[in-house]
């Protein structure tokens, strides 16, 4: 239970800088995620703060430690690796109680601990295999029992579940948040699953091009995305985009629609006539009788529910719509854009207006 | 130097194993073999492990440790010699400095000169095995190295406990790289003692290599040379057999 | 008490110092010999005979290292050691490319296509390395004098190949063994053949266990005579020839300072070989091929 | 005519040697190849591998004894009856050197030297200090030997490889044991012989000549003994006559120096050894004239004297003139005059096996102090007795 | 393009047997995904139409050949494989053009098709550098970019999206169908993401224990979930169920409620008194004034909409509403289940009524 913070975190492979003066408080306790696009910097990020990767400048400290300079060992992690970085030669059950070894801790209290671990993991009839004789998924469970049986004061997990199926990582993330109740540890979670990021986070960051882009809670970066980008990244299936300006009423103008914005909660004024870009989430585009009118161009369906995309003053713009809706590409609609969902960005800039 | 087509009867085996020589020369070659082995594995992979500490120097240092293994014994056996001789070497030094209690004798000592042997051949065979153990270190995955550091191990733990059994592959090689010197050992026991004092330090192949071809007692040659080989066999096999069992185990993916 | 910033800071821990303090104390040890033959090698005679072999020589003289390299009588020729030289570098240079790529692919082999009788093959090529080669020497001559590759290069070549094999073997299918299998499923399915697998993705990956092979073999070929003198032939004698000749006498009378000189003048290759060896023992160099 | 000879003699003063037969061979009108290979096995590996390989040289250097039997049961050599004859070989050498290179009354090689294998090099300087005289048999040896021990000097220089161990054992067995129980105890190989007080005689001197020699002999090479002798440190070195060679590079003079001895209690009884040269079976008939002429040359009296100085032996032939050797080959061809006095050595006499043999058991009981006599005697009889 | 068949294929690790006598026919041209929880055997399965692992038993054809014997690069197929299995020495230029230089190609073919894919990876910056010096998304492209660049009759792609972030995986999602189109080559596809799942397959095939459960299009396995393991491991959020017997009148009842089951369309009648199961998907839920009451027990927000939780009979039922429904634990709700959207399943066997 400590808290984890970053002091204009620098690092650079060779010439390439993955992150830029990085400044970041983890507060003790909270379970916080990280979500990037693949390549921004998130491993680089744990490993920084497992102490596996030198900072090229800036301090990192854990329950108010300066421990930039100290082994990982001494800064009280645990961690899972995307790469699972299973030893190959120990068994199952050697691998995820090897720590706990390490640490000396007592052979009765070890095995209770993997025999829950791997309970939970779903394998227990594998205990005594050799990472080489088990699948994919398989391998990456160990990974996780190997964070899990610690009880550190910082959790750094790196796509724990990527290749787990979804029942089981449904199943696993209720564990996880159980373990973060239980332990009350810092938790520090990357994830592409944005229904993890949404339901396990306390707080979200979103990076990209070696820069933090928002910080905030899930619903904050759901429903009120700092820029165009966190916007398009986060939400699936994805935000669609309307190009236009603001009209002298103040209200969203493309071509021949207008989207009234009363309703809308401005973070920065707008000046008539500034152009601007609309994003709509698909869940909230409502049909009605009276709106803009629009002609299905294709329809998605997504099990749950489908997709029909449509344009609005020649943006594509997808509409979800319960999967037994009975609706045809060709078919006319009409819809509703609703002001307070909708989100407001400077085209030159992007930022959230 | 020529074979002979004389039948080698059974008697030849019982004069062998009734050969004093013969006796001497087993005993020597089991002492020999696994301290020279325990000791060169064990020194080699410690240097390997150090010389992997991305220190100042690696490669001066690694030459260093290697260079012994580059000549052959007929000098440096002859350097060894001066060394541990009494009279010239280590213990004349000690004593023209005044140390006149010191002793450092036991290349003279029949029941001690085996000893001098593994030394030298340590010394010899030490930077070979360093150079096969590091050339399997440095293929050993970053990333395993990251979760045992953060799995809190002092990096000798890491290297003990995570590493060595990573590396069995090399291992085997070179023990039995080792193994086959040992049983082959003759330039070092020439050029260092040539069995002497007496026959205390006189080892098989030497046994085979004299009688084949300087006594032309092929006879007994024959005799020696299949009786090591059939030993040979018998570890060889079972150890086979055994790896192939593992192998079935699957390997590191 | 400065508060850490940015990279950690190279300075010299208790560990460190004990990590050096043993490198150096080893280094020692083992360059004592070394020391002997050096001191001698610069010494006299009459000083050698004098026996204090420890000792620093009272003067510093090259002489010896002049005959060893160029003027020692070996029987008839005095030319010392340089004789045989380009002999050597001609046998070495072959031999060692052969051998060791015989062995690698031999390795590569048995340990990823697994032929049928693969282990018993390995157990039997392992087995006859224990065998002393002196032994093989009769028969060897017997067949090559049938096939007619006694006395010329390349019958010296296929020998050090063929006592090449069983080493060379064990340290390439060792090591491919190590190496994760997936691998070769993946260049099984990009249509890759038994060559093309080999020599562009197990190859490239073998490059530390090269150098080892290296180290073996530059040392056993260049050093060895015996094989040299049986099948090489009058006129490609490497120089061991002459360095056992100058070192190596019964009734003789012996010059110990040129025996030193000439020893460290012929291992000079090996050792460069050695020293240069380093760069290719590269870190992880299967680092990122497989997840798990 | 080419003629390419594999030998061993590498060393500064060998060498010097061997180039006297090169140049009396070109000076023949024929061309010398000359293969040095260092080591008797070494050379004899090669030189044999080649004949087997049908590749043989011209002639191979062999040492006076049975190392060459195989060839000729292989019948691999060609003989040299005709320069035998020529140079009439029965009446002008010493009959062992004769016998040895004779089987089945044909001659298989050329004895080219012979070097004697029991001498006494004593330092004359330590002798002076000690003021000994030079004995000049086993019972004036010891107190000798004593008084240099009392000096605190080395008494007897030694080399403790096996090779010399017997060589030392075999001093003492033909200087106190006399030829004929030599020539009995090698050539007949009697176990009886073993057990008489004769030999047990000879085992204790050998026993006890043992607490004569210092710590550093046992990996001594035989040159670094003879060093002990040049530097004054040790008063005596047994040794073949070889040893004059590194007296002669310490730039020593045989006779003023050091000098040298045979000691018998029972008239000289000089132990003969040497080298021969065989000739192995040619494809070409001029091949073979070459070896008829290097055989020749090599053994006319010119020839052999230069030859004998360089290398420090004495000719195998005792009808030359050999006032330009030195005193000590004087003293040896000297002795030569009578036939009694002509021993040959255990190499011309037994085969290696049994050499090798007894030479364990010598190397044994002499590093072994707790081996008694009775133990002694009872390894020889097995050693001599082995099955072949 | 060229079709796969597999006739009882059997396959077993020594002792522990992964596929038992499996039959399964893949048409030409098709997109055929597989399904199932970690450890299943689909890799297995995949590798085995690669022939990379023999099969114990049956026989397997492709294009009408039968290749159980063959080599795999006789097979005309490309893989992905889920430990990506990259050349660690060759760059990531070299791991994608390697195939295509063994094939022979033509240089500039080669550079084109190479160009082409990096840039739909968005990795063209990358082409010069080492696996190890990439991300493990990055990684992951390479493997998927080393099969896109390859013409091959069949692709076998094992988890190929699963760790890139959402945006990415829908763009090659969509890339991947173009390919599918363009080539008209079999795909056999192997994920653990509903929404790949049903948006690109013609079938799912969900397997577990060593046997397929169901065969069949998306809309099939999702919505007539063919037993109760299927029902349960298709469909995230995940299927409710609440265990009862039939009514006399033929609905479903369960203590004191009842659910009328005449719009539901039986695959076989149940007998009144049966013991049963009843499934229901969350987004099938509805609220209504006049219907089953409960209390809400717990509420997960989930960026798109929210779930809340209640109870029916004992049983925790999940239902989806919008995410800006005011709702909160301890409401009082009242629920509608739509009969005809209800899963019934024999509460003994667990197959579908
Ligand atoms: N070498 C092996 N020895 C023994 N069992 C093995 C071996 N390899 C895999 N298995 C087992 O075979 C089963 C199937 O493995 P497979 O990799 O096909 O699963 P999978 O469906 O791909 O799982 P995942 O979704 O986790 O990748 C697993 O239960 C695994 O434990
Ligand atoms: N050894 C290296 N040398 C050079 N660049 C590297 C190295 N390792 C990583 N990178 C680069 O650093 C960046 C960040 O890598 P990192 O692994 O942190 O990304 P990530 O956010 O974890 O991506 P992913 O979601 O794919 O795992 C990537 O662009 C990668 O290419
Ligand atoms: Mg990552
Ligand atoms: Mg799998």
């Amino acid at each position: 239970m400590s808290n984890v913070s970053l002091r204009d975190v620098e690092i650079r492979y060779g010439a390439s800088q993955v992150l830029d003066r990085l400044d970041l408080d983890i507060g003790a306790g909270e379970f916080f995620v990280l979500l990037g696009p693949s390549g921004c910097g998130k491993s680089t990020l744990l490993n920084a703060i497992a102490g596996l990767t030198e900072v090229a400048s800036g301090t990192i400290s854990i329950g108010g430690r300066n421990v930039t300079w100290e082994e990982p060992k001494d800064r009280g992690i645990a961690m899972v690796f995307q790469s699972y970085a299973l030893y190959p030669t120990m068994s199952v059950r050697g691998n995820m109680s090897f720590g706990l070894r390490v640490a000396g801790m007592a052979k009765a209290e070890i095995a209770a601990r993997v025999e829950k671990a791997a309970g939970l993991l779903r394998m227990t009839e594998l205990l005594d295999r050799k990472p080489s004789q088990l699948s994919g998924g398989q391998r990456q469970r160990v990974a996780i029992g190997r964070a899990l049986v610690r009880d550190a004061g910082v959790f750094l997990f790196d796509e724990p579940l990527s290749s787990l199926d979804a029942q089981l990582r449904a199943e696993l993330r209720v564990e996880i948040k159980h373990l973060h109740h239980r332990l009350g540890a810092t938790m520090i979670y990357v994830t592409h699953d944005q229904i993890e990021a949404l339901t396990l986070a306390d707080r979200i960051a979103v990076m990209r091009d070696r820069k933090i882009q928002q910080l905030g809670t899930p619903q904050d970066v759901y429903q009120r995305p700092a820029n165009r980008f966190v916007a398009t990244f986060v939400g699936s299936p994805a935000m669609s985009f309307v190009k236009g300006r603001i009209g002298e009423d103040g209200s969203f103008v493309a071509g021949d629609i207008r989207v009234d914005l009363s309703a809308y909660a401005f973070a920065t004024r707008p000046v008539p006539g500034q152009p601007v870009e609309l994003g709509i989430r698909p869940e909230h585009v409502a049909r009605a009788e009276t709106g803009l009118a629009g002609v299905i161009e294709m329809v998605e369906p997504m099990g749950a529910d489908l997709l029909a995309w449509t344009r609005l003053a020649e943006a594509p713009v997808s509409i979800r719509l319960a999967a037994e809706t009975r609706i045809a590409v060709g078919d006319r609609v009409r819809i509703e854009l609703p002001g307070r969902h909708l989100s407001l960005f400077d085209l030159a800039s992007g930022a959230r207006l | 130097m020529l074979p002979s087509s004389v039948f080698v009867g059974l008697r030849q085996y019982l004069s062998l194993f009734s050969n004093e020589r013969w006796q001497v020369s087993v005993a020597n070659l089991a002492l020999f073999g696994g301290l020279f082995i325990a000791l060169a594995l064990i020194l080699g992979f410690a240097l390997a492990v150090l010389i992997d500490q991305r220190i100042r120097g690696e490669d001066l240092l690694r030459s260093v440790f290697l260079y012994p293994f580059s000549m052959s014994f007929v000098v440096t056996g002859l350097a060894w010699r001066w060394i541990l001789d009494p009279t010239l070497g280590v213990q004349k030094l000690l004593q023209d400095i005044g140390l006149t209690g010191a002793k450092f004798d036991w290349l003279v000592q029949p029941d001690r000169v085996i000893y001098c042997l593994v030394f030298a051949a340590v010394w010899h065979a030490a930077g070979l095995v360093m150079a096969i153990l590091l050339a399997g270190l440095r293929g050993v995955d970053p990333d395993i190295l990251k979760a045992a550091r953060v799995d809190g191990l002092p990096a000798w733990r890491v290297y003990l406990q995570v590493i060595a059994p990573m590396l069995g592959g090399s291992f085997a090689t070179a023990t039995i790289l080792l193994a086959t010197s040992v049983v082959r050992l003759y330039d070092l026991s020439v050029a260092m003692t040539n069995g002497g004092p007496g026959i205390a330090s006189e080892v098989p192949a030497k046994f085979v290599m004299d009688h084949l071809f300087e006594r032309g007692n092929i006879g007994l040659a024959t005799a020696a040379a299949t009786t090591m080989l059939a030993t040979i066999a018998a570890v060889l096999v079972p150890l086979f057999l055994w790896r192939q069992h593992r192998a079935r185990g699957g390997r590191h993916a | 008490m400065i508060t850490p910033y940015g990279r950690r800071p190279r300075r010299l821990t208790p560990q460190r110092i004990g990590l050096y303090a043993f490198l150096l104390i080893t280094a020692a040890f083992f360059l004592t010999p070394l020391y002997v033959m050096v001191v001698t090698s610069l010494k006299t005679m009459p000083e050698i005979r004098a026996g204090n072999l420890l000792g620093l020589p009272a003067s510093l003289n090259f002489e010896a290292w002049g005959n060893a390299r160029s003027r020692a009588c070996t029987g008839l020729s005095c030319n010392g050691i340089q004789l045989g030289f380009w002999n050597s570098v001609r046998i070495l240079i072959p031999s060692l490319v052969v051998s060791i790529g015989v062995g690698a692919v031999t390795g590569y082999t048995l340990s990823f296509w697994r032929p049928r009788g693969g282990t018993l093959l390995f157990g039997l090529l392992i087995a006859i390395a224990f065998v002393p080669y002196q032994v093989f020497i009769y028969p060897l001559v017997r067949i090559y004098s049938q096939v007619g590759l006694n006395n010329s290069l390349a019958g010296i070549v296929l020998v050090h190949t063929m006592f090449g094999l069983p080493t060379m073997t064990l340290l390439f299918r060792n090591h491919f063994a190590a190496l994760p299998i997936e691998l070769s499923k993946a260049a099984r399915v990009d249509g890759a053949g038994f060559w093309r697998s080999f020599g562009e993705i197990m190859l490239p990956m073998a490059v530390p266990i090269i150098v080892v092979a290296m180290i073996l073999q530059v040392t056993g070929i260049w050093n060895d005579f015996i094989l040299g003198l049986v099948f090489a032939g009058r006129e490609n004698l490497p120089m061991t020839v002459q360095l056992n000749n100058i070192v190596n006498t019964t009734t003789g009378e012996r010059t110990y300072d040129v025996d030193m000189a000439a020893t460290l003048l012929t291992a000079l290759v090996p050792l460069a070989v050695y020293f240069i060896s380093g760069r290719w023992f590269v870190r992880g160099i299967a680092a990122g091929a497989v997840k798990g | 005519q080419r003629a390419e000879v594999i030998h061993w003699w590498t060393s500064g003063g060998e060498s010097a040697a061997v180039a006297v037969f090169a140049q009396a061979y070109t000076k023949a009108g024929g061309t010398w190849v000359d293969t040095a290979i260092a080591g008797g096995p070494n050379a004899r590996t090669a030189a044999i591998n080649r004949t087997v390989g049908g590749d043989p040289p011209t002639a191979m250097q062999f040492n006076t004894g049975q190392q060459f039997d195989e060839l000729v049961e292989a019948d691999m050599l060609a003989n040299v009856d005709s320069v035998a004859a020529a140079q009439n070989w029965d009446k002008v050498m010493p009959a062992p050197i004769v016998n040895a290179v004779k089987r089945h009354g044909h001659y298989y090689a050329a004895p080219v030297d012979i070097h004697g294998q029991n001498w006494f090099f004593f330092s004359n300087t330590v002798l002076d200090k000690v003021g000994a005289k030079q004995p000049s048999n086993w019972e004036e040896l010891f107190p000798v030997l004593d008084k240099i021990k009392a000096a605190g000097l080395i008494p007897l220089a030694f080399s403790g490889q096996k090779i010399w161990e017997r060589g030392l054992f075999n001093t003492v067995l033909v200087g106190q044991g006399g030829a004929a129980m030599f020539e009995d105890f090698w050539g007949k190989r009697d176990p009886a012989l073993a057990k008489s007080s004769a030999f047990r005689k000879v085992a204790e001197t050998f026993r006890r000549l043992h607490s004569y020699i210092d710590a550093g002999a046992s990996n001594r090479n035989w040159n670094d003994a003879t060093a002990l002798v040049i530097q004054g440190k040790a008063g005596m070195q047994v040794m073949g006559d070889w040893a004059k060679g590194e007296f002669t590079a310490a730039g020593q003079i045989a006779g003023k120096d050091y000098g040298c001895n045979v000691l018998s209690d029972h008239g000289p009884a000089y132990l003969l050894g040497g080298d021969v040269f065989a000739f192995p079976k040619q494809k070409s008939a001029e091949a073979s004239a070459a070896q008829i002429k290097l055989a020749t040359v090599l053994l006319e009296p010119a020839t052999q004297i230069a030859f004998s100085i360089k290398k420090g032996s004495i000719l195998s032939r005792l009808d030359v003139d050999a006032s330009t050797l030195d005193v000590c080959a004087r003293k040896a061809i000297g002795w030569l005059g009578d036939t009694h006095a002509q021993v040959p050595a255990n190499e011309l006499l037994a085969p290696p096996a049994v050499t090798g043999a007894v030479e364990d058991v010598v190397s044994q009981f002499r590093n072994q102090p707790d081996m008694t006599v009775d133990a002694f005697v009872d390894q020889v009889v097995k050693a001599v007795s082995q099955p072949l």
